[in-house]
């Protein structure tokens, strides 16, 4: 029984992890642009997504290692420091953009604007680690985050043609505006393949004590958490598709989204898409900054859980402790939150390799993981979906911002 | 338009549709927000970031990246809408939902006008 | 006797007290050589002058600059005599007690200064 | 006494008695007594990261065939390495005399 409980809380905060402003703007921009053309790199993206998530949960179940613990001990000092540096850079903006999302929804529903805020935000999201713990984070967010299942009745409700929106499973090419469309499949893949959901879910194994008996429930939780989570984001494509692009509206804010929403859900839509992406924004946000500060802490050897007192684990809160402010800069200048979510899903692509290299070689050594090392469909799959992410991510992000 | 920046020449036709796609965005809102599905001061604002949206665009509009149309219409047509989004905002303001749907549909009337020659200019472009 | 790495076994590897409480890594290790006989480790180090200077010669300065104006002002790194060393795995496990060693000066540094310093900090 | 880190000796070049390129060291083999830790060999050149990469990416059979052919590192005897300058370590071999060994 409680075993079938954790499986079921498992799921809902895959879907916590899965959906928030990235993963949101990115697939209501797809459908506005492309409709159902562009559907494949959110199956992509997903089928990527669980084969890592469910890597980083096995790795810490069997070597009660962490990933990042691994990979100090097996490459060293300054393939780590370049690895952090990489990883921190890109997790801070993301960090910005989630923030900026609660910020953001917040400024849809009382009319003040998204810098006023940046401090609260900060605060709460700084007062939820530092007073909460793990499981508080992980199952609070997650369960609220459900609200977001309003996508996928969104969907449902418009009635899409079901056969065209399978054909958009199929990767084809762009009949026009060839540069914004693969620069959008970069946004997609770069939202849905966060190196950060690894670092967290490993340590989040570790947190829960994991052992070799959870290598099972940590498969289905990846499996059906990350699919469904995907089903979410394919929702928002296809109200998009539906709503946005015959109307010739291109998505480049969240109000459009939040718009968009009223249509196939009259009565509750905009308070559902309110309520429920500012809570998956700050289950992100609250995920990223855990992920920086085990960055650090476990790379370097320090004390770390997020369960004990900050006056015992004074290092690693004081990690986010500083990070969080620093994070709300951009936000109280007014630099847009969904500019800084496109750059940061884009950049998230561009780094997928130093992410992933290193951990499928952790993923296949035997000393680390006995006889559960990866078989070789993950290998191949997970190889193949990063090196497509960081070619296109290579040519399409100078094509978007400097131009042909 | 998913950036515009970082010394990129503006396209005439991407900054059409993009204007014309800020008066789709403030038509919908405008809509929804006659049925009571969105808030006063979200739909005011998302009004307002319209207008001013295109008052950048237009800026581009007329002097970097001309579009092969009828300019003196084409300024016509977003000046009015520009005027009408203004009344509408302060409608929502002082929730004015009786005149609110009149004015939409003026405001509408250009929308589409620059709707029809933004995808003209698209058609052409193929 | 038992054949070891010292990269591969020792190096980077997690260093754990005697009741596993984690006391670093293993950023450096330094070997003796007596005037005629075989090299033996002498000791294992770990701190933020041993890390900067596996980054680069360039890097020691400024570490070093950082490393006088704030924190607990140690400026060599910790050390462990290698007798120390009581079982090699996964983690370096090691016969000490953390409030012996001065492992743990940083983050006493920072509890004092960063951390005790808001509210809240004592318990969850 | 002479005091040398392991950190710093790993990725320096170590040429032999005649001057000739070896590669640079990438381990340091020990033997592990009850309180003592002897130092009892380098391991020069043989691309590490190839070996570390290619245990798994290609099957075993394939994997060690290539160990043996492409990557085997010279291996120094603790006492046939001249470290009296740690930047420029010197075995007191010749390259011909040095046997390559599997790891």
């Amino acid at each position: 029984m409680k075993k079938i409980l954790q499986v079921a809380l498992g799921i809902v905060t895959s879907i916590g992890g899965f959906l928030e402003i990235g993963s949101v703007t990115t697939a209501a921009q797809a459908g506005a642009s492309f409709g159902y053309q562009l559907l494949w790199p959110i199956a992509l993206g997903t089928l990527c997504l669980i084969f890592l998530v469910e890597m980083s949960g096995r790795l810490s179940a069997v070597s009660k290692h962490t990933v990042i613990a691994a990979m100090r001990d097996r490459f060293g000092f300054r393939f780590y420091l370049l690895v952090l540096i990489l990883m921190v850079l890109v997790s801070f903006l993301v960090l910005c953009a989630e923030m900026g999302g609660i910020s953001l929804c917040l400024q849809m529903s009382t009319g003040l604007g998204f810098p006023w805020w940046a401090i609260p935000v900060a605060l709460v999201l700084w007062l939820l680690l530092w007073r909460g713990t793990f499981s508080v984070i992980e199952n609070g967010s997650s369960l609220l985050g459900l609200m977001t299942v309003a996508f996928a009745v969104g969907a449902w409700k418009l009635h899409p043609d079901w056969s065209s929106v399978a054909s958009g499973l199929i990767p084809t090419r762009p009949s026009e505006h060839a540069a914004k469309y693969w620069f959008i499949v970069v946004s997609i893949l770069g939202a849905s393949i966060s190196p950060y959901m690894m670092y967290f879910y490993s340590s989040g194994a570790i947190e829960d004590e994991w052992d070799e008996s959870y290598i099972g429930i940590n498969r289905v939780i990846a499996a059906f958490g990350m699919t469904f989570g995907g089903l979410l984001s394919a929702g928002v494509l296809i109200i998009a598709t539906l709503v946005l692009k015959p109307k010739g509206i291109d998505v480049d804010s969240f109000q459009q989204v939040a718009l968009m929403m009223t249509i196939p859900l009259p009565n509750w839509g905009f308070e559902l898409f309110v309520g429920g992406m500012a809570v998956a924004c700050l289950g992100a946000a609250l995920e990223i900054t855990l992920a920086i500060s085990y960055l650090f802490a476990q790379g370097l050897g320090w004390n770390w859980s997020e369960n004990a007192a900050p006056d015992s684990e004074a290092r690693f809160c004081t990690v986010y402790t500083l990070l969080i402010p620093i994070a709300a800069i951009p936000l109280l200048l007014g630099i847009e939150p969904v500019k800084i979510t496109i750059l940061s899903m884009a950049l998230t692509a561009a780094v997928l390799p130093a992410a992933i290299i290193p951990f499928l070689v952790l993923m296949n050594d035997k000393d680390l993981l006995a006889d559960h090392t990866n078989g070789f469909i993950s290998n191949t799959v997970v190889v193949l979906i990063m090196l497509m992410s960081f070619a296109l991510a290579v040519v399409s992000i100078p094509l978007q911002y400097f131009g042909s | 338009m998913i950036v515009t920046s970082c010394g990129k020449k503006p396209d005439p036709a991407d900054t059409l549709s993009s204007v014309a796609s800020e008066l789709a965005t403030a038509s919908l809102a405008g809509r929804v927000w006659v049925k009571h599905r969105t808030p006063n001061s979200f739909t005011g604002n998302t009004l307002r970031d319209s207008r001013m949206n295109i008052a950048e665009q237009q800026n581009i509009l007329f002097t970097e990246a001309v579009p092969p149309v009828d300019t003196a219409q084409l300024r016509a047509s977003l000046d009015h809408a520009k005027d009408m989004l203004a009344t509408m905002e302060k409608m929502i303001a002082r929730q004015d939902i009786k005149s609110f749907p009149a004015a939409l549909a003026f405001f509408e009337q250009d929308a589409k006008k620059v709707q029809d020659m933004s995808d003209s200019l698209e058609k052409k472009q193929q | 006797m038992t054949k070891i790495d010292l990269v591969r076994d020792v190096l980077d590897k997690q260093m754990l007290d005697r009741n596993d409480c984690e006391l670093g890594r293993v950023d450096g290790i330094v070997i003796e050589f007596p005037e005629n006989g075989q090299p033996r480790v002498a000791r294992l180090e770990a701190g933020g002058s041993v890390l900067a200077g596996r980054v680069g010669d360039w890097a020691k300065k400024p570490v070093r600059a950082i490393a006088s104006k704030i924190g607990p002002k140690r400026l060599s790194p910790v050390k462990f005599p290698w007798e120390k060393v009581k079982k090699l795995g996964r983690d370096v496990h090691l016969d000490v007690d953390k409030e012996e060693t001065t492992a743990l000066a940083w983050e006493k540094w920072v509890d004092k200064n960063i951390v005790d310093k808001l509210p809240g900090a004592k318990s969850k | 006494m002479k005091e040398i880190s392991v950190e710093e000796l790993i990725g320096t070049h170590v040429v032999d008695s005649e001057g000739k390129k070896l590669g640079r060291i990438h381990e340091i083999s020990a033997e592990r007594g009850e309180d003592s830790c002897l130092v009892d060999a380098y391991y020069v050149g043989g691309r590490a990261m190839i070996v570390r990469i290619a245990r798994w990416a290609v099957p075993s059979k394939m994997s060690s065939a290539l160990e043996s052919k492409l990557v085997r590192p010279f291996r120094i005897p603790w006492d046939e390495m001249d470290l009296s300058d740690p930047r420029h370590p010197r075995a007191t071999m010749c390259k011909e005399q040095i046997k390559r060994v599997a790891r």
